[in-house]
């Protein structure tokens, strides 16, 4: 049975080694701020929480801010983590991508950046994955009709 | 034994006392139109039966019932899509080679049909031209048909095609000689190469006495032929059709034909080479050469609905390392059986010797020889540009 | 947990056999289909019978039920169906009642959730027709007749009154035979 | 004379959408050179259907149906992926009958699945039809019990919030007892036609190798996953439903090679048999369906619920505002994370090999285009 870790225990090491990278953490998910992600989740990755395996990344659009969530599982340790971070702005939303960290992420970022239009700095290849280039807007965004 | 011939006889030559009394014999051209027509609508009729035989038979190793709506149990199937493709539009790429892309179909069927020039059909000399050169007349003619293959695949400017004939050459280079290497093996014991006297010489069918040889063939005509697990060429998990993507209508139906054709040849050749021809007791000669054609090819298409298909670099490692050097080996004991064996009634126990020598071979080479792995490492275009 | 170590003991096996052995037991299992039976059928002339639940096309529609609810028009995940009402006295009369099933993915929803039983599946399942419009069932198309029989989909008490369904089971299963367990 | 070097120029294909083993309508655009692949760019979305915009906008009942076109030849486990998610989220209770009759319907859609895997997995390699044939045949004898279970063969639609739809007719358990005591007789048959095949062995031993990091790093899950020995299965590693109370083995591949992935799902079809045996054993009588108003309406939160699909890890996440909709409803296409690698797996292959890798990793579009 995998081990939902508990979010404040984990954003308190988080904070530790990353200061100022904790938005928020309750019972279940870790919220890091954008900017920091890269380095939290290199952290998470590295560190003795062991998270070597990125379940799924996806986002939601919460109308004043994005959410991108990366649901981490760690194989050896049996554990899981629900990251999230936020991202402000609706014109040009943009996070640190975790390509390097995790190739799973590869085709799920460019899944994030085609239906949610989040770009990810630092991603191979992105570019649109289900829809066609130069289709307009992005559908899952909650003020797309 | 053949004997001996003139130099006028070897163009027509004539084995009157296989044919009815009646016969024509100093009439050569009336003997060619006579046969020309004969072994057309031999190969014809087979062509048809073949197909109906496989569709069904497939169909019933696959658990299905298989064509059964045109006419009887569906005999007329073969008729029915000739119809079908006859009324369909005949579609040519714009940017293929016109001339070479109709020429195609037309230069991969005939050879199908030109084999039958030297086969026997229902006896001794029943043939159109009982060459005394009659096994290389075949290899001739029957290497031709993959050039109709590749002016295909060139013409139809499609890259499947053009990968399609690349195989179709690589694989017909590769597979002509140990196909050529196991027919010296019963040229040796025949002491001809007319395919008449071929099938005169067999007291015992030379599937027996040269078991190695008869195997080397199936498998190399297998893929001289594109039938599984060598059908390459028509890979369609890979390649589409292959070199008949981009045909439809009549030209399809000609390279189906020719499909076919070249099975009902190849079979037609084995049969004659390692069954005893239309010999055989009780039945009319001809319907033995049939029966035995659909046992070679019963052979064939049981294969094909059960085995996968090998890569292309596999074929050729299996042409190159296994087939080409047992063909050469089976040479050599041949011509020492046949050098140091007294013949006569005793050759029946080479049949035993053959088998085991042959049965030894493959087993000591399928230790040696593996055809695993393949990996080619390839720069990317990154790395290129790097 | 692993079942590793047996998966190993046959890649050491099949490195020593013969070229050709397992092609043979390959050519074995397909002799055997040969001679065995075609599970497949003629279709036109064979037909199948579908399961007792089966949800097909032609539904099938009880206008003395009906009290024009639309609770199956609210559930319909595409919003197919159509309802109309006019007030009668002391009811609603229904004056349209469609299913469009060219959108139809004959999930069964309005089915469930129809509380008068009103309307049930169908067991038909040819479907083509040659004009879209053909595809939209109206009300006086989809009552009960000879031809156009309701299926027992979410209405038990239909399903005990039809045949029962062909199953490929009984038709093409083996004669009972005991296998021994290949796996631990 | 002088002496002319023999270049070669790379040509690109797109194989695909329409491509008879791109199952559905991938497409992949490969560099070859001659017949080696230097360069593979799989491209999708042929069948995006916008499922996840969608769901949005259908209540939590409605989107049942939906899910059943996601991966459309795993119907059964799409639902129960989805089904368990909202019942995590809405707290609701699922009856035992249920969760036994969920088991039995899940791993006989495991069964159904892997036979159409590996069955066009050998079709790729170039058979015939015969031996996807014969597995048809299996597929079909599990077809018309789901038929008889909830009226379709394909898209079931059986799952219910707390519950299934149906309790089945009496005479599905007799031919479900006996489908499972014939089905190891029929996986012996397949391994007999395939699995001792030279051919076969030839053409997908070492083929296609895929480390076990690079397999974790790029979240590969499923059979594709287990072939490369990573032990990791949700059933067994993330108990979800009544998987604690059955006995089964994990089938582990050593190489991460294609045969090691036909094997594994050969070896996972004959465990599948066991866990039905067993469940057919344990089953009790009862309800099948929880009590529940008509309309679900969950309270406010988020949930990441996953199953392991025949294909790999089948997560749904919803987030919730209280309302009959979900206010977010994503889908971790198992299929979709897999094909990260493709390129990996397929460079210096053939054009072959490129066929039969892409095959062991057994994609449906519906899952991966949504």
């Amino acid at each position: 049975m995998t081990v939902a870790l508990v979010g404040t225990g984990v954003a308190e090491a988080v904070s530790k080694s990353i200061p100022g990278s904790i938005l928020a953490s309750d019972e279940k998910t870790v919220v890091v701020s954008a900017d920091k992600l890269y380095p939290a989740a290199e952290f998470l990755k590295t560190s003795e929480f062991a998270f070597d395996y990125l379940a799924n990344l996806t986002s939601a659009d919460y109308l004043d801010y994005f959410e991108v969530v990366y649901h981490l599982v760690s194989l050896k340790k049996n554990h899981s983590l629900v990251l999230k971070t936020r991202i402000y702005g609706r014109e040009a939303p943009a996070v640190a991508s975790v390509v390097p960290l995790w190739r799973g992420a590869e085709l799920q970022e460019r899944e994030v950046f085609d239906l949610m239009g989040i770009s990810f700095e630092g991603h191979p290849n992105l570019k649109r994955i289900l829809l066609w280039d130069g289709f307009p807007g992005h559908p899952l965004r909650r003020d797309y009709l | 034994m053949a004997p001996i011939q003139s130099a006028e006889q070897t163009v027509l030559a004539i084995r009157p006392e296989g044919l009815p009394a009646f016969w024509p014999a100093d009439n050569p051209w009336l003997h060619a139109l006579v046969f020309i027509v004969a072994s057309i609508a031999f190969a014809l009729v087979m062509v048809i039966v073949f197909i109906y035989v496989e569709r069904r038979g497939v169909a019933r190793f696959q658990l299905r019932l298989g064509p059964n709506r045109a006419g009887p149990e569906g005999v007329l199937q073969a008729v029915a899509d000739l119809i079908k493709l006859l009324l369909k539009e005949d579609i040519v790429p714009r940017l293929a080679d016109k001339v070479v892309h109709l020429l195609a179909p037309i230069v991969a069927t005939v050879p199908a049909f030109m084999v039958f020039a030297v086969v026997p059909l229902w006896g001794d000399g029943a043939m159109l031209a009982d060459l005394n050169a009659g096994v290389l007349y075949f290899i001739a003619i029957s290497s031709f048909g993959v050039v109709g293959v590749f002016m295909a695949g060139w013409a139809s400017s499609n890259k499947y095609s053009l990968i399609s004939a690349m195989r179709g050459v690589a694989q017909m280079v590769s597979y002509e000689i140990p196909l050529v290497m196991a027919l010296l093996g019963v040229v040796v014991f025949a002491g001809t190469l007319s395919l008449n006297g071929i099938v005169d010489a067999q007291s015992i069918p030379f599937a027996l006495l040269q078991p190695l040889a008869a195997v080397i063939y199936f498998l190399a005509m297998s893929a001289e032929i594109n039938r599984t697990p060598f059908d390459l060429l028509e890979a369609e998990s890979e390649i589409i059709a292959g070199y008949h993507t981009e045909y439809s209508g009549m030209k399809f139906a000609l390279f189906y034909v020719a499909e076919y054709g070249h099975a009902v040849a190849g079979a037609a050749i084995f049969a004659t080479f390692f069954l005893g021809g239309w010999k055989g007791p009780v039945l009319p000669p001809v319907l033995w050469l049939v029966i035995k054609m659909l046992v070679v090819f019963f052979v064939g298409f049981w294969a094909r609905a059960t085995l996968p298909r090998l890569r292309v670099d596999q074929v050729m490692g299996l042409g190159w390392k296994a087939l080409l050097p047992l063909a050469v080996i089976n040479v050599l004991i041949a011509a020492v059986e046949v050098l140091f064996w007294p013949s006569g009634t005793t050759q029946w126990l080479l049949v035993p010797i053959n088998i085991a020598i042959g049965a030894l071979l493959v087993f000591l080479w399928s230790r040696t020889v593996s055809l695993r792995g393949g990996r080619v490492e390839v720069r990317t275009r990154a790395e290129v540009k790097a | 947990m692993k079942s590793e170590p047996e998966q190993k003991s046959k890649r050491s096996k099949d490195k020593k056999r013969v070229f050709g052995a397992g092609i043979a037991r390959g050519l074995r299992v397909t002799m055997k289909g040969l001679l065995g039976r075609a599970i497949t059928t003629s279709y036109p002339e064979h037909k199948l019978v579908v399961s007792k639940r089966f949800r097909g096309n032609e539904f099938v529609w009880y206008p003395a039920r009906c009290t024009g609810c639309s609770t199956c028009a609210k559930s319909c995940p595409h919003g197919n169906i159509e309802v109309v009402t006019r007030r009668g006295n002391n009811a609603y009369e229904v004056e349209k009642f469609e299913i469009d099933t060219g959108r139809c993915m004959f999930c069964g929803l309005c089915v469930e959730s129809c509380p008068y039983d009103a309307l049930c599946l169908g067991r038909g399942y040819e479907l083509a027709k040659y004009r879209r419009g053909d595809l939209v069932l109206e009300k006086e198309a989809m009552q009960e007749s000879e031809k156009r029989k309701p299926s027992g989909y979410f209405r038990p008490k239909i399903e005990k009154t039809l045949p029962a369904q062909t199953l490929l089971i009984e038709r093409a299963g083996r004669k009972s035979r005991k296998k021994k367990e290949s796996v631990p | 004379m002088e002496a002319t070097e023999t270049r070669t120029e790379p040509f690109v294909i797109n194989l695909g959408p329409h491509h008879p083993s791109t199952h559905g309508v991938f497409r992949m655009r490969v560099t070859f050179d001659g017949e080696v692949v230097v360069d593979v760019e799989p491209m999708f979305g042929y069948l995006h259907r916008g499922i996840e915009k969608l769901a949005e906008g259908r209540t939590y009942t409605q989107i049942i149906p939906l899910t059943d076109r996601l991966d459309y030849l795993a119907s059964m486990t799409n639902n129960w992926g989805y089904v368990m998610a909202v019942e995590k989220l809405a707290g609701v209770p699922v009856p035992e009958r249920a969760e036994y009759l969920r088991v039995i319907v899940g791993e006989m859609m495991r069964i159904s699945s892997h036979l159409l895997a590996t069955g066009f997995l050998i079709n790729e390699l170039g058979a015939f039809f015969t031996p996807l044939m014969y597995m048809y045949r299996e597929r079909e004898k599990i077809l018309d019990l789901f038929d008889m279970l909830c009226g379709q063969r394909l898209t079931y639609n059986y799952m219910r919030v707390g519950g299934v739809s149906h309790d089945p007719p009496p005479e599905f358990w007799p031919a479900v007892k006996r489908f499972v005591r014939e089905m190891p007789g029929y996986i012996d048959e397949y391994e007999g036609l395939v699995t001792t095949n030279e051919i076969v062995l030839a053409r997908t031993k070492d083929v296609g190798v895929l480390s076990k990091e690079l397999a974790i790093n790029a979240s590969a899950s499923g059979p594709f996953l287990r072939a490369t020995g990573v032990d990791w299965d949700l059933r067994r590693d993330d108990t979800y439903s009544i998987y604690d109370r059955f006995k089964f083995d994990i089938p582990v591949g050593t190489n991460g090679d294609v045969f090691d992935r036909y094997m594994c799902r050969i070896q996972e079809m004959r465990q599948c048999c066991r866990i039905i045996e067993q469940a057919l054993q344990q089953i009790p009588r009862g309800e099948f369906r929880a009590r529940l108003p008509h309309l679900v309406r969950p309270p406010a939160g988020e949930v990441y619920g996953h199953i392991e699909a025949p294909r790999g890890e089948l997560g749904f996440y919803l987030v919730s505002d209280n309302s009959i909709a979900p206010y977010r409803f994503h889908v971790r296409p198992s299929t979709m994370i897999n094909l990260t690698t493709l390129r990996d797996l397929t460079i210096g292959w053939k054009l072959a090999d490129l066929i039969v890798i892409f095959g062991s990793i057994d994609v449906v579009l519906g899952e991966i285009d949504r």
